[in-house]
């Protein structure tokens, strides 16, 4: 019954992508790399890609781009040869494609020699936990620090914080709009402020220079007024419409 | 199984356990290995131990046998420990660190309202590395304490300077799994300016 | 300190590091002991780890010294449940490291350029593991990241540095291989297969 349900089994082997792939067809028909017969190769690929689609697998956009480009190399190995140019000059139309591969195949090469390494020291095991296992640590050495830790980090936090909106930084820009409004708002918290006292929280002569724009800018707005009681005495500041009720 | 054989098998558990193993358990990873022959094992292991110029014993603690370190290399110990913790950072001094760095000037109330927790103690931890610094006060109320990085920290990570940093929306193509209206829009690049 | 003190002294901290110690590292802990001699005693330590009926080892990785078991105790570690064995690395995983491994600094369009398929997700996994980390920018267009290995890489894979790598496999140019004189165009009857 099993038989009937499963008339035929296909074994389709996985590839890692399309020069994964090219490589595998290579090998299976015993192809010299250096003198692919693009024509074979071309048929056998766009093959294995009508099997993939029959079989409901998604076909990456890869696979697609490189059957595209068999078949541009074929024609161009269809032409006839350009009398213009000069035969030195002709260059093979695979070249390129066999170099993909050669450097490609170098590394699925050396893939095979971790996961054989892998294997090995998988079977060794370090104190207090075992090397290599998943997931973060919470503590990190600043050694092996790296940005990614650092982005994660941010993510996580931000991941964390998603009701708080109004993060964006301020920028430390000393405006004297800004300062006007906060000798206003010292203003409606006190009935009068002393012009010295204006700039205690300034740090910099920048933020003075700014302060005391702001103040020469309400003035002329009449809205603020200043006093001085009496001479060398304290010059006070005033809200305009505690000296001008309306 | 040999003795020799066993008695390097619980040695290799004892080692990778990090707790006391009690006889029970032992008996129980060997396999029904005889607890008789168990004991022996361990104590042949004991002995190996107890030879001259070793740093560490067979302690029988909780009702169990562990690996512990000598008293007499305490001191040393504790060295290590101390260089350790000082090259150590936790996951929240991570978290305050990316902060710190990816919106300099902060303060550290910015921060404890990302972070919804206090954080005193670990910006305190950051200043202590060197690996953030104090880099000026805030206008306005409360004139606090802004937060930025140091040249210690470019050179942990090795960057030329801090528009090196990559930003969130970079990190994206990473990391697809982002959500999409991350709340930081600026980039490294902007904040240096 | 005596020679086996200093033996006792150097086991105790190579228990307790749980991470490679360094020549380095451990010259720092042992104030200012020589060199030559620590490199000493962890020799003679070394050899009496390898006395018949050890479960440990002394392996020298990441650029350090550090105790760990035996392979052959293996299978009884693994049945210790709180034992959790790392995830083996895929296939792609395995691939898209060794171009990292080989070529890095590299960026993600380089390896991909390679590997001739998209590698992001590859590349987060290997992040998150901690076998490759971003050290920096590619200078010029787009600033792409760059990618290089860990220390974790090194200890996952038992390798003391990066030039303990085998050597990668070199290749002939195309060019010097291809048959001269040969026809390169196929007839059209070789179409039809």
């Amino acid at each position: 019954m099993d038989d009937l349900q499963t008339p035929y089994a296909v074994k389709l082997p996985a590839f890692e992508g399309p020069l994964d792939l090219l490589l595998h067809l290579i090998k299976q028909h015993e192809i010299n790399i250096y003198d692919i017969p693009i024509s074979l190769i071309t048929g056998q690929y766009l093959e294995y890609l009508s099997l993939m689609t029959s079989l409901n697998l998604a076909v990456a956009g890869e696979f697609l781009v490189m059957a595209a480009t068999l078949i541009h190399i074929k024609s161009r190995t269809l032409l006839p040869p350009s009398e213009t140019n000069d035969e030195e000059d002709e260059e093979d139309p695979r070249a390129d494609l066999v170099m993909r591969l050669l450097e490609y195949q170098r590394f699925k090469e050396a893939a095979q020699g971790f996961e054989s390494r892998e294997n090995e020291w998988r079977e060794v095991f370090y104190r207090p936990a075992p090397h290599g296992t998943d997931g973060p640590t919470d503590e990190i050495n600043l050694v092996d620090m790296s940005l990614f830790d650092l982005l994660e980090a941010l993510r996580g936090v931000m991941e964390r914080a998603p009701t708080r909106q109004g993060l964006e930084i301020v920028v430390d820009e000393l405006s004297v709009q800004d300062q006007m409004s906060l000798i206003l708002d010292r203003l409606e918290r006190e009935e009068s402020i002393t012009f010295t006292a204006l700039f205690d929280d300034d740090t910099t002569r920048l933020a003075m220079i700014v302060t005391f724009l702001a103040l020469l800018e309400l003035i002329r707005l009449k809205r603020v007024r200043i006093l001085q009681a009496e001479l060398f005495g304290a010059i006070r500041v005033w809200k305009s419409t505690n000296l001008q009720p309306s | 199984m040999e003795e020799h054989e066993l008695t390097a098998v619980i040695e290799a558990l004892l080692f990778v356990a990090g707790e006391p193993m009690s006889l029970g358990r032992l008996a129980e990873v060997l396999e029904g290995a005889d607890t008789d022959r168990i004991r022996e094992a361990l104590d042949t292991l004991r002995q190996n131990y107890d030879a001259a110029g070793r740093g560490l014993q067979i302690v029988e603690v909780a009702g169990g046998h562990q690996i512990a370190t000598r008293s007499e290399c305490a001191p040393w110990i504790k060295t290590l420990e101390k260089i350790k913790t000082a090259t150590r950072l936790s996951r929240s001094g991570l978290e305050t660190l990316a902060i710190v760095a990816y919106k300099q000037p902060v303060t550290r109330g910015e921060i404890e309202a990302i972070r919804g927790v206090d954080s005193a103690g670990v910006l305190k931890t950051l200043l202590e590395r060197r690996i953030i610094r104090i880099v000026g006060r805030r206008e306005g109320l409360g004139r606090p304490m802004l937060y930025g990085t140091t040249r210690e920290f470019l050179q942990y990570f090795g960057l030329k300077d801090l528009s090196e940093l990559p930003a969130l929306k970079e990190f994206k193509e990473v990391a697809e799994t982002l959500p999409e209206n991350e709340p930081i829009r600026e980039t490294a690049g902007d904040l240096t300016n």
